[in-house]
């Protein structure tokens, strides 16, 4: 009777430390796995913002990536084309033009904390002045997809190949801090390979190789 | 890159400079500090590793962009620049990759009038001289680390000295093609009513020079012209090895050796000389003759040139040759037959004898063909007469100050230590040197120069061909250019970039047809040389009165020491290489050292092995003690020594290499690498001399190992274990011009020929690209100019004299050199050997892991990150071509690190690696055509080696491309595959060596 | 045939023994503490084991470079060690499994120290291979197993994969060989100890033997199926270690003659391995009642029969290379005899093929010092034949240009003896802690009859037949 | 349910397997013999039908070297084929000594497993020794009790013809044990 007991216990115990350690493993990755890596940035920079709800094309900014090997990450005058005049949240520069309209002023300049970071970092103490490259500093963005040393992914020619950016990025436009989205590993890789040369790219035929050398020398 | 073809490409109009000049000279110590910093925002992804772990996850690495973006600039693509190359006076041009603001790896300029694309080891090795930390960083006073402006003042007072100004002030310079610097120095000098600008070349070839001035008048180098001539006869000049411009003359002197089936032609090429040389490696003919013969050889072959060309009788006084009758008719016969198309070169340090020379040459009627005098060479000015003068002057203390640039004065001439008391008494001694050298170490003031790379300068090597030096980074230290401290202590204050344009707007200008100056320099800048006007200097007629009777008495001493400069290692500057240093000497293949070479026939007489130390006396006392070499070859009664070596400074590869329990350092600790020869150099007559008699040899019974990477130098194997008919190995294949003529495919042995019987199917046609390359063993002289392209295009990590010494030296490429014949006389083979790229590949099917594959493209490609390291596709390879990671190779040095080509991945320890055929050259081009739309053509990619070479001996490309060049190569009656008789297939293809002879081919094809 | 039967065959077990003498006398000296000498030796093997560890921690630490291997000698010291660590397994194994299957009883007194010395060689051999890998932490992608690469697996057409799945499979096989065999003596020894550790141990490790018949009965089949798969697994071990040479394209390794011909040495070196320390452990154990003279001579015979084989083998190489006409490989054998390295050449035809032929004397094979000197002379010898195949063929092959010379270093000099470390060491702990013969089977084939016979014909009046029991009882410890 | 047993002890292999003979012969329920060795002939004696476990090692063997087959021709040319050395995707010669190694191994193991399965070898399991001395010299054989044809005077006469050292009545109930004997439980 005990007995019977004992053993119902063990099993519902089992059966369910089973269903942790199995759900579990969807959480598990291999050491290598970078998969989901989101740092903190130095400056909350919103690709959901920018790449989604503005609509800006990747390529506005990741000028080199149809040029060269890495889509580069944009040199800060890059973000100054805009941010010499939007100086803060639309609605908050917005809310203080009414105010200052109805209070007959002139509206005051309002910089956000984020972007105050950016001015700081090119030394500006206005941000309608002009950069200059003395008195800037590179700001330090923390890598997010970083392949190792001994693999060679070129930007460009995927891009003249027709991938899309999401392809490996996945939903940038919908990310708040940006994440990586893929494994990003070799299996990844080659399989995507594989399935491109057998089914071509938006309809058109590609030769994706799968030689080592594509990737490592 | 397509900057090979004729037309600009859009990648050509890059070649300008972009990058900023220090000219707003930041305050003294932020400058290497701040050009760090943008030096790292151009790196675009200079990459930080922060010691920050988030979440288990590996480090965090941040990613610096640029503040503001240059135009022009994409991160990880690099842009070309046309320069032009500072290794040596002969000045080739020189396109250098410049990737993410560093110049990463120099090319030669297929488009330049003289090096025609080739670039010789010393020019691929200047990335690594660039970022040397042993560079001075800073201007010194007294030996104290200065300010420029402190030294200007210092300088400039002590120049208003009463007694310094108005005294002689003596300016030593190498040989300078720049005439924009020559102008500075003058305008210098201008001020002193004895100042005087003397030329000091570390191996020079005054007497060439002097002899031109007896015979025509004019003191010039002649510019030789190698293309032209039929028949080569030179007297010990190394002309494709170290001599006045190698890289132009092997360009030069291959184009006449390239026999067709329809033009069964070639230059016939003689070299008379002591000791073994590149030159004399390559010679059709080659005859054993000490330096101190040369005079009587040649007075008999200007006798019996003069009889044929004036009738006179043949000079009598000239008592017995040292050469066989029938030897000096034949080459008399065949320089009178080839008239007009010969040429007679000598490096005879004697200016009687070169007269002789000038008038063989005048006889022959080759000025103006071969030789021309109207557009002489600049490429050496030194002249010994002045030194001497100058030096006598310093012992006598008559110079008030000396400035000493581009040379290190002291090391490069005899007499050291009273040259260095004479120093002593100089009221004033300036150094431009770029580190602490010998002399620098003497000077009051060191003003280090930028290295060439980081400055504006200009050369003109032959006159008419002017070229530019751009700037190609932003300088790493706090160095400034020799023509702005002459500006300054001349009381101007223009950056050196202005210096030379407005020189160039004056000077230059006016000699091109060019419409505007504007249009005139951006031309020149981008195409990185112009060729405008000679400024002449008309020789007279040719003096016969000149030619003296030279004594022709053959000394009967025992030994003739013969000093030479060593291929790659020419100069004491480069010393500082480590590339160049682990560079195998082309004939010796020894690593790390200098040593007296003596023929095999000396060794027998004192007992000698290689590597038994032995000490060299001269009849003025002066010794050297240095491990031995036998050189098979070599004359028995020459020994040869290199110089530009025992460089003050070099223990600083004490470190090179790993380290573990059982390592030896490659130099002792304060020690220096070899022993510096210049003792031996001897002033006579007005030169100084490189060849000299009356030397004792003396063994000391101690041994000093010396590391070669060769040790079995022969085809012939030992005869003890030689099997029966089978003596002799046969990758070397060669024939004689006259069996090729009678049939071009002579000399392939009859089994060798590569079967198509496959043991099993084919399942892996090769339908797109087949990458395949040829050698053309005719061409090639063994220059090792691929080696070292090879070595910083592919990362290949120097390993120093231990590991050299057990064998596992990494360089990718390398040159086999065998010997054949007797002891004595010996034929020589060079051939590159690189990984062959099998289609069969022994190391693919051994590999356990897949680490070794076969691409679709025919390419054995080698996946570093997945080889565990079992070496047993090394031990499969039949070529011996695979390189092991035996330890983790030293990488700590910052600095040196920035030469690294972030395109190839620096190997870790304990995996395989090999030559890929420049795979990464190979993607980047694929991708370029990928991104123009275009197909990928024959000839935008180049390999590293064929890039390099000067001779041209490489080709590579689409084998399955019918109208490829590699293809017509490979249908050549000539190609032949190392052991092709075992089926690897091998991808490389070797054209088979042919001599310019008669005699018969022995049964089964002549080897070498 | 029985030796009950063949009364001219000296007996298998001499001193008079009973079963429980058997027992007694395997289990006593491991119950014991060990003597004075067993821990010289002990402390001897430990210290050298603790000079290899050190070696092969700094080679793994700093580099393959700690070697003297270079570009043209990619492996000395590393694979000599591990095929002659491999051949000298395999005479355990064939000792064991063949005798066993050819019915020679003799095989009982030594096959479960030969067991225990396969198990210890080719845990000595596989260490080789794991560290000669440039990258020794990566050595588990030669595992085919699932991955993210792709997935990327192995080269199956590598013989140095095959040597992965040879080795590993060999050693995992002897190893269970060696515990089957094991299971019956540890149940004697759990149910001669008292209550402990010992007993504890040996109860968890006997899996609850209790010498029912019917387990007996399947376990014999086991048993047997076993020796019958460890027979050709043997031969495959070493025919694909003789491969790794042999289908490479390298003169003196490219050829067919290999895996006879390394079988062959295997069971050379192994046999007088065995030698070596049956002789030792015969006098250090005092188990001279169960190693006789005659164990000796018979394996003397196979000791000389091989050298012959392989001597042959030797001749046959010269032979085959000068017919063949291709001058690499003329070259090899020539270099071999003649070139820098003849020393090691010489060294192994003396020690192989000369020596033994001592053996054709009587006198030489029952003369143990003699033996002994001989066997260890064969297995010096056949560490140089492996030297000589793998050294002389590489520093030499192909391009002059690329010829090469070999010293070893201090470091795999220290892991060459660190090997022999381990080795001893884990032999020693092995003798100290399991029965070094295997009791179950010396009882089994000591024939030991019931005294006096004539008890026998009693039986007739109960209801057996005495023909029968006779008959029944005599075949199967007999021919069948 | 439980059995009474009768167990004698010998001390040579010759009386245990006469003893075991003739108690097979007079109908006796032989239910097991221990002995401190494989005794041989004792299987013949006894009546026991030559094991099946053969069959499990060429079964286990075939699954190795047909599974090594497909997995090595799956893996070199259909999962990734790579060209190695110019060789052909079918290389059957090379994937034979791989999959001769599978096939020893998986036998191996297969029918040790096997042994153990059926015999109940595991660690951990006390042995239920009949006597003692089973593993030293003593030869023990089992007798049912309880079978119909048992007659315990016609048995011991029998077992002391054959110099039986001792006989002993044990009333044993572990099921586990019968199950592996063939005997009811």
């Amino acid at each position: 009777m005990h007995r019977t007991v004992l053993n119902i216990i063990l099993l519902v115990g089992l059966s369910f430390s089973l269903i942790v350690l199995i759900s579990g493993m969807s959480a598990w990755r291999l050491p290598d796995n970078q998969q989901g890596y989101a740092p903190p940035q130095p400056i909350e920079y919103s690709h959901r913002l920018h790449a989604g709800e503005l609509g800006l094309d990747c390529r506005f900014c990741h000028t080199a990536a149809e040029h060269g090997r890495h889509a580069g990450i944009p040199s800060t005058d890059v973000c100054m084309k805009c941010h010499r005049f939007v100086t803060a949240s639309f609605d908050v520069m917005q809310d203080e033009l009414t105010q200052a309209d109805k209070e007959k002023r002139k509206p005051k300049a309002i910089v956000s904390d984020e972007l105050q970071k950016l001015y700081d970092s090119l030394g500006l103490t206005d941000p309608q002045q002009p950069v200059s490259d003395s008195l800037s500093t590179s700001i330090p963005w923390v890598r997010v997809h970083n392949l190792p040393d001994y693999v060679y992914f070129d930007h460009s020619a995927h891009v003249t190949a027709g991938v899309t950016c999401q392809k490996c990025h996945g939903p940038v436009e919908s990310m708040e801090r940006l994440r990586q989205f893929e494994p990003l590993s070799m299996g990844w890789c080659v399989n995507c390979h594989r399935e491109s040369t057998e089914n071509g790219i938006n309809g058109r035929a590609v030769r994706a190789s799968t030689d080592c050398a594509v990737c490592h020398f | 890159m397509n900057q090979i073809s004729g037309q600009p490409s859009p990648d050509r109009r890059l070649r300008r400079h972009t990058v900023p000049e220090p000219d707003s000279a930041p305050p003294a110590d932020e400058l290497f500090s701040v050009s760090r910093r943008r030096f790292l925002e151009a790196a675009g992804f200079a990459v930080s590793l922060a010691a920050l772990q988030g979440c288990g996850r590996t480090p965090t690495e941040t990613a610096l962009p640029f503040a503001v973006q240059p135009e022009g600039v994409i991160p990880g693509r690099s842009l070309t620049y046309a320069t032009t190359c500072p290794g040596c006076s002969a000045g080739c041009g020189l396109l250098a990759r410049v990737r993410d603001g560093r110049p990463l790896k120099m090319e030669g300029m297929p488009e330049h009038p003289l090096s025609a694309g080739g670039l010789c080891a010393i020019g691929q090795a200047l990335p690594l001289g660039l970022y040397d930390t042993h560079r001075l960083r800073h201007p010194l006073h007294r030996g104290e680390q200065s300010d420029w402006e402190e030294i200007d003042r210092l300088i400039l007072q002590t120049l208003q000295q009463p007694g310094l100004s108005d005294g002689a002030v003596r300016f030593v310079t190498p040989t300078i093609t720049s005439p924009t610097l020559k102008a500075s120095i003058d305008r210098f000098l201008s001020r002193f009513p004895d100042g005087r600008h003397v030329m000091f070349d570390a191996v020079s070839c005054s007497a060439i020079p002097d002899a031109h001035e007896r015979t025509h008048g004019v003191r010039v180098l002649p510019h030789f012209r190698l293309a032209r001539a039929d028949v080569i006869v030179a007297f010990g000049a190394d002309f494709l090895g170290t001599w006045i411009s190698p890289v132009e003359f092997t360009a030069a002197w291959r184009s006449r050796r390239a026999p067709a089936p329809d033009r069964p032609t070639m230059s016939w090429h003689v070299q008379l000389e002591g000791r073994m040389s590149l030159t004399g490696s390559n010679a059709d003919r080659r005859i054993r003759l000490a330096p101190d013969e040369y005079a009587s050889v040649l007075r008999h072959l200007h006798g019996r040139i003069r009889s044929m060309a004036v009738g006179s009788p043949p000079d009598a006084a000239a008592g017995s040759a040292p050469l066989p009758d029938r030897d000096l008719q034949e080459l008399a016969d065949r320089l009178w037959e080839a008239r007009g198309r010969s040429i007679v070169l000598c490096d005879s340090q004697d200016v009687a004898v070169q007269t002789l020379v000038n008038s063989i040459n005048h006889h022959l009627g080759n000025y103006g063909s071969t030789i021309d005098l109207e557009r002489p060479g600049r490429q050496r000015q030194g002249n010994d007469r002045e030194v001497l003068r100058l030096l006598d002057d310093l012992k006598q203390g008559r110079v008030s100050a000396l400035f000493v640039a581009g040379t290190d004065f002291t090391h490069n001439l005899p007499e050291r230590r009273s040259l260095a008391e004479a120093i002593e008494n100089v009221r004033l001694v300036v150094s431009f040197s770029e580190r602490l050298d010998d002399f620098s170490s003497l000077a009051h003031f060191v003003c280090p120069d930028h290295h060439p790379l980081e400055s504006w300068a200009d050369a003109e090597p032959v006159s008419g061909i002017i070229s530019l030096f751009q700037p190609l980074l932003a300088p790493l230290g706090e160095t400034r250019s020799i023509l702005e401290s002459l500006e300054r202590w001349s009381g101007g204050s223009r950056s050196a970039g202005d210096i030379v344009r407005s020189f160039w707007e004056t000077d230059v200008f006016p000699r091109s047809s060019a419409e505007s100056f504007q249009d005139f320099w951006d031309q020149a800048v981008h195409d990185g040389f112009a060729e405008v006007e000679p400024t002449t200097e008309t020789p007279g007629d040719f003096n016969a009165a000149a030619v003296v009777e030279v004594d022709a008495t053959v000394s009967d001493d025992e030994y003739c020491l013969s000093l030479y400069s060593k291929v790659g290692l020419t100069d004491s500057r480069h010393a500082h290489n480590p590339w160049l240093q682990e560079l195998p000497d082309p004939i010796t293949k020894v690593t790390w050292d200098n040593y007296v070479c003596v023929s095999p026939a000396a060794a027998g007489r004192l007992e000698l092995h290689d590597g038994d130390v032995v000490i060299l006396e001269s009849e003025t006392g002066d010794t050297l003690e240095l491990p031995a070499l036998i050189q098979p070859g070599q004359h028995d009664r020459v020994l040869a020594v290199a110089l530009a070596y025992g460089v003050r400074g070099t223990d600083r590869f004490a470190g090179v290499g790993p380290r573990w329990i059982g390592a030896e350092p490659t130099v002792s600790e304060g020690g220096v690498i070899g022993e510096n020869a210049a003792g031996f150099i001897e002033a006579r007559d007005g030169t100084l001399r490189y060849a000299r008699n009356g030397i004792r040899l003396r063994k000391t019974g101690r041994r000093h190992e010396l590391a070669s990477t060769q040790e079995h130098h022969w085809l012939e194997v030992p005869p003890r274990v030689a099997p029966y008919g089978a003596e002799m190995r046969e990758p070397i294949q060669s024939t004689t011009l006259a069996a090729f003529a009678r049939d071009p495919s002579a000399g392939s042995p009859e089994s060798h020929h590569q079967s198509d019987v496959q043991l099993w199917p084919e399942d892996h046609p090769k339908t797109g690209h087949a990458w395949g390359m040829v050698i053309d063993l005719n061409a090639c002289t063994g220059c090792s100019a691929c080696l070292i392209a090879c070595q910083s295009e592919n990362n290949v990590p120097v390993v120093g004299k231990d590991e050299v010494r057990r064998q596992r030296e990494m360089h990718w490429i390398r040159i086999d050199r065998y010997y054949s014949g007797t002891g004595d006389e010996v034929d020589v083979g060079h051939q590159p050997m690189m990984c062959q790229h099998c289609d069969n590949a022994p190391c693919e099917t051994v590999c356990p892991v897949l680490a070794t594959v076969h691409s679709q493209e025919g390419l054995n490609v080698q996946a570093y990150n997945r080889c565990v390291g079992t070496r047993y596709c090394a031990n499969n390879c039949p070529y011996k071509v695979r390189r092991f990671n035996w330890f983790e190779y030293p990488h700590e040095d910052e600095l040196q690190n920035l030469a690294l080509n972030p395109d190839v991945t620096v190997r870790s320890r304990g995996v395989m690696e090999k030559c890929s055929m420049c795979v990464q050259r190979i993607e980047e081009a694929r991708i370029d055509a990928k991104r123009r739309g275009a197909p990928l053509l024959d000839g935008d990619i180049q390999t590293a080696c064929q890039q390099s070479c000067p001779a041209q001996a490489i080709v590579f490309g689409d084998m399955n491309d019918p109208n490829s060049a590699v293809s017509s190569a490979l249908n050549s009656p000539r190609r032949y595959g190392v052991l092709e008789e075992f089926n690897f297939r091998p991808s490389v293809s070797y054209l088979r060596m042919v001599r310019n002879r008669e005699e018969e081919q022995h049964e089964g094809g002549e080897h070498v | 045939m029985s030796d009950a039967d063949a009364p001219l065959r000296p007996p298998l077990i001499t001193g008079d023994k009973s079963l429980s003498d058997i027992t007694r006398d395997i289990c006593v000296p491991m119950e014991r503490k060990p003597t004075g000498l067993w821990w010289a030796a002990f402390l001897v093997s430990a210290a050298a084991l603790t000079v290899g560890v050190a070696a092969v921690w700094y080679q793994l630490v700093t580099g393959i470079g700690t070697w003297g291997l270079n570009r043209t000698v990619g492996w000395g010291f590393d694979i000599t060690n591990f095929v002659f660590w491999v051949g000298i397994g395999h005479a355990g194994t064939l000792i064991s499994a063949v005798l066993f299957l050819f019915r020679q009883k003799w095989r009982t007194a030594v096959n479960r120290s030969a067991e225990a010395m396969t198990l210890f060689a080719v845990m000595c051999a596989g260490i080789f291979p794991l560290i000669h890998m440039g990258r020794t932490w990566l050595a588990y992608w030669t595992l085919p197993y699932p991955n993210t690469r792709g997935p990327l697996w192995v080269n199956f057409r590598s013989p140095l994969l095959w040597d992965v799945f040879a080795i590993s499979t060999y050693l995992l096989i002897s190893a269970v060989f060696w515990y089957v065999g094991l299971i019956p003596d540890l149940a004697t020894v759990r149910d001669r100890s008292q209550p402990g550790l010992r007993r504890r141990v040996t109860s968890i490790l006997s899996l609850g033997w209790d010498g029912s018949a019917r387990t007996w009965h399947r376990y014999e089949t086991v048993y047997m199926l076993l020796a019958g798969l460890a027979t050709p697994l043997v031969f495959s071990v070493h025919t694909i270690v003789s491969m790794d040479f042999a289908t490479s394209v390298i003169p003196g390794w490219h050829t067919t003659i290999f895996p006879p011909y390394f079988v062959a040495g295997a069971i050379f070196s192994g046999l007088a391995m065995v030698l070596t320390l049956m002789l030792i452990a015969r006098r250090v154990m005092h188990l001279e009642d169960y190693v006789t003279l005659t164990h000796i001579e018979r394996m003397s015979l196979l000791m000389l029969s091989m050298g012959c084989i392989v001597g042959f083998a030797y001749g046959t190489e010269f032979f085959m290379a000068a017919y063949s006409g291709n001058p690499y490989e003329q070259f090899v054998f020539k270099n071999r005899a003649l070139g820098p390295l003849s020393g090691a050449y010489w060294t192994m035809v003396t020690c192989n093929v000369v020596v033994p032929q001592l053996l054709w004397f009587r006198s030489v094979r029952r003369s143990l010092p003699l033996v002994f000197m001989i066997a260890i002379l064969v297995n010096v010898g056949m560490w140089f034949e492996r030297f000589v195949i793998i050294v002389t063929s590489l520093h030499r092959d192909f391009l002059p240009s690329s010829w090469a010379h070999y010293i070893p270093t201090s470091i795999e000099i220290a892991t060459f003896v660190g090997s022999f470390g381990l080795f001893f060491t884990c032999f020693l702990i092995f003798c100290r802690i399991a029965p070094a013969i295997a009791i179950a089977e010396v009882k089994g084939a000591a024939g030991l009859k019931k005294r006096p016979a004539m008890r026998r014909v009693d039986a007739q009046s109960s209801a057996v037949a005495p023909g029968t029991v006779a008959a029944e009882t005599a075949k199967p410890a007999g021919v069948s | 349910m439980s059995h009474r047993l009768l167990l004698a002890t010998f001390e040579h292999e010759d009386d245990l397997i006469g003893a075991t003979t003739a108690a097979r012969r007079t109908g006796l329920r032989i239910v097991d013999v221990f002995t401190p060795y494989a005794v041989h002939g004792l299987e013949r004696a006894m009546g026991l039908r030559p094991s099946r476990l053969t069959w499990v090692c060429f079964v286990c063997g075939m699954t190795g070297a047909l599974g090594m087959l497909w997995f090595e021709h799956w893996t070199a040319s259909i999962s990734w084929p790579v060209n190695v050395g110019g060789k052909p995707w079918n290389s059957l010669p090379s994937d034979i000594p791989v999959a001769f190694e599978a096939a020893v191994l998986l036998a191996g193991f297969g029918s040790v497993f096997a042994l153990f399965g059926v015999s109940r070898l595991f660690p951990g399991k006390t042995a239920r020794t009949v006597a003692p001395r089973t593993t030293d010299d003593r030869f023990v054989l089992v007798i049912d009790e309880t079978d119909a044809a048992f007659d315990a005077d016609r048995v011991r006469e029998m077992l002391e013809g054959f110099d039986v050292v001792e006989t002993e009545e044990r009333v044993i109930t572990d099921r586990t044990w019968f199950r592996q004997r063939r005997l009811s439980s």
